[in-house]
């Protein structure tokens, strides 16, 4: 279960990071993933301890000066997000499933 | 108190240990780092009790997990139906093995329930001393560390 | 109020003690948030009397649990006396007394 | 009660036929504790109420072993004195909840006028605040101590908690419980019902989880982990921290709901927190 989630949350880290490869600053683009995570968390409530250390380690490896990381680091954080809106989305109706036969 | 630091003290403060040395029968089990701080179980029991030589019998009936819930707090008890004058408790694996003596008066039952912290997984034995012999029983307790409740 | 709580019960000229003492028993071993390890702190000599006569007496290392516990019996009867202290590395010192059950 | 409650469920059931198409809050039980009936046939069901050790004979043993002197008595004293300690108003918390504060079985309950769950910690802190006092943290420390000190004077009485059925906000609420419990969540992706009901009893890594039958009955408790108290809401924190899921505010209304919810599914169990757990 845990691998699958990995395998999911790669490819969307993969996807995403093609999406906005060139366009905009770094900060610009961690600040896009923390907004992205507010956004979830209000629309859907569902929020991951994950994401917050990865935009943590995005803005530290900024600060750090190695630009390199920090977007790299910020676009892992908005795959996590994208990653949790569809959990958010798949489990809106998958949790009747798990009921008690 | 273990003989041999009896001695010690004996040999440096002449006069004032001779009473101790006297009544070495009414001694209690005594703190020492001669005992507690030893990295080898074999000497902590030497300096304990003046020996090391240890024969395992089934009248030493130790209790312990095979797999301890968790490693911080091991419920361990020991007890036997020999007449006993001390009974100890080394953890293998520990830092220092030995973990606790206690000394039986007469009167006392020969048994003591404690609750030990062990490292990793690692044998414990349970000692007992009857008519100045070392009787001993051990077994292992496996200690897992992770997973939701760890 | 005491560090040490005791049960003690007159079960058929046996009397069966139970003591569970607050104590941190601090190993050496951890540390503390800043990452400088906490000294250790830990009872050495634990000894039981009563009406004035040692019944039991112990030896504890750092290997003892937080909060030690310690179970044992002896001949005796209830209304006896019986007093449990405790002295630690630091040289502190505490004690209890209680009525056998 | 097993009989009871599969007989108010019968029940039900006979009056009108579509009481089993939209399956109602004592259905859920119903089917709830069936699960682990028929999961764990071993164990007798007055047992759930003890966690984990319910289920496995060998971490049992230790556990009676600390149980013959267990480490929340020290907490159940502390919480006495709390609990008798006069308010600057002259007032304790023995003028809300009575001399021996044995009121675990009221909660928690639907408050109807307010239009929510009320739990135990919520109410001490309400008659803290009532009578001028300083609201106590509601995961562990003093708290615990007084929550530990009521359930303890508490031990006995049975889980009977209400959806009342004039307010249909009080099964919307634990409709949100009971969302929150079938839902994946985290990182991790897992439901509690994914650990505590499909896989109940089986190992995740080295720890056997706990039946969710009986995880509402024996609070607070003494982990071994923690070295110290906490309450309920810490506990589900922790849950929510090991999947990787933010957790929520203790005693906001998501957990008071799931307690709702755990608590309702435990019902016909006994309260006997506090208790020491791995």
């Amino acid at each position: 279960m845990n691998q699958g989630m990995k395998v999911i949350t790669l490819g969307m880290a993969l996807m995403s990071s093609v999406a906005f490869a060139g366009n905009g600053t770094t900060a610009e683009h961690i600040e896009a993933a923390t907004a992205a995570y507010k956004q979830v968390a209000k629309d859907t409530g569902y929020q991951w301890t994950v994401t917050v250390k990865t935009i943590k380690a995005a803005q530290k490896a900024l600060d750090a000066g190695d630009d390199q990381s920090a977007r790299q680091l910020a676009h892992e954080a908005m795959a996590l997000v994208e990653a949790t809106r569809t959990q958010a989305k798949v489990e809106s109706d998958n949790w009747k499933m798990r009921l008690p036969k | 108190m273990d003989r041999r630091s009896v001695l010690k003290i004996a040999g440096a403060v002449s006069a004032a240990t001779a009473t101790v040395f006297a009544m070495p029968r009414m001694a209690f089990a005594a703190y020492s780092d001669a005992i507690f701080k030893q990295k080898a179980g074999a000497d902590a029991l030497q300096n304990a009790y003046g020996a090391n030589a240890t024969t395992p019998s089934d009248q030493v009936k130790l209790k312990a997990p095979d797999i301890a819930e968790n490693g911080a707090v091991v419920p361990v008890s020991v007890e036997t139906d020999m007449e006993a004058e001390s009974i100890a408790i080394l953890i293998t694996e520990n830092p220092s093995p030995m973990a606790i003596t206690a000394d039986i008066p007469a009167g006392t039952k020969a048994m003591v329930k404690t609750r030990c912290r062990m490292g990793k997984t690692t044998q414990v034995t349970a000692v007992v001393k009857s008519g100045g012999k070392l009787y001993t029983a051990s077994k292992e307790v496996k200690v897992t560390i992770g997973g939701c409740g760890g | 109020m005491s560090s040490i709580r005791i049960k003690a019960k007159d079960r058929k000229g046996l009397v069966d003690v139970k003591c569970l003492m607050k104590h941190n028993m601090e190993t050496g071993l951890r540390k503390d948030k800043s990452g400088k390890k906490i000294p250790e702190h830990w009872i050495q000599d634990v000894s039981a009397e009563s009406n004035g006569k040692t019944v039991f007496s112990a030896a504890f290392n750092t290997s003892i649990s937080k909060d030690p516990y310690l179970s044992f019996a002896f001949a005796g009867k209830k209304g006896d006396s019986l007093k449990i202290s405790w002295k630690d590395n630091t040289g502190a010192t505490d004690s209890a007394e209680t009525v056998i059950k | 009660m097993k009989k009871i409650i599969s007989q108010v469920a019968f029940g039900l059931l006979g009056l009108s036929v579509s009481a089993a198409v939209v399956a109602g809050p004592s259905e859920d039980r119903a089917a709830f504790q069936k699960f682990y009936e028929n999961r764990f046939p071993d164990t007798p069901v007055a047992d759930f109420q003890n966690g984990v050790y319910s289920i496995l004979p060998a971490a049992r043993e230790q556990w009676e072993a600390i149980e013959e002197f267990p480490p929340y008595e020290l907490s159940i004293e502390r919480g006495e004195e709390i609990y008798n300690k006069t308010f600057a108003n002259g007032m304790s918390l023995a003028s809300c909840f009575g001399d021996d504060g044995a009121v675990r079985e009221k909660y928690p309950h639907w408050d109807k006028d307010r239009g929510m769950v009320v739990t135990m910690e919520l109410a001490i802190n309400e008659c803290l605040e009532a009578n001028g006092e300083k609201p106590l943290k509601y995961k562990k420390g003093a708290m615990a101590d007084v929550s530990a000190f009521m359930s303890y004077n508490s031990r006995g009485q049975i889980l009977n908690v209400e959806i009342p059925s004039d307010d249909p906000r009080a099964l919307a609420a634990y409709e949100m419980g009971k969302e929150q419990w079938y839902t994946k969540r985290g990182q991790l992706n897992f439901a509690c019902a994914d650990c505590h009901m499909h896989t109940a009893g089986m190992l995740y890594r080295a720890d056997t989880v706990s039946p969710g039958f009986g995880h509402a009955t024996s609070w607070p408790v003494f982990r071994a982990k923690w070295q110290e108290m906490g309450t309920l809401h810490r506990r589900f924190a922790g849950c929510h921290n090991n999947i990787r899921a933010n957790p929520y505010k203790a005693q906001g209304e998501e957990y008071r709901n799931l307690e709702y919810f755990v608590s309702y599914m435990s019902n016909g169990l006994e309260f006997n927190g506090p208790a020491a757990r791995k």
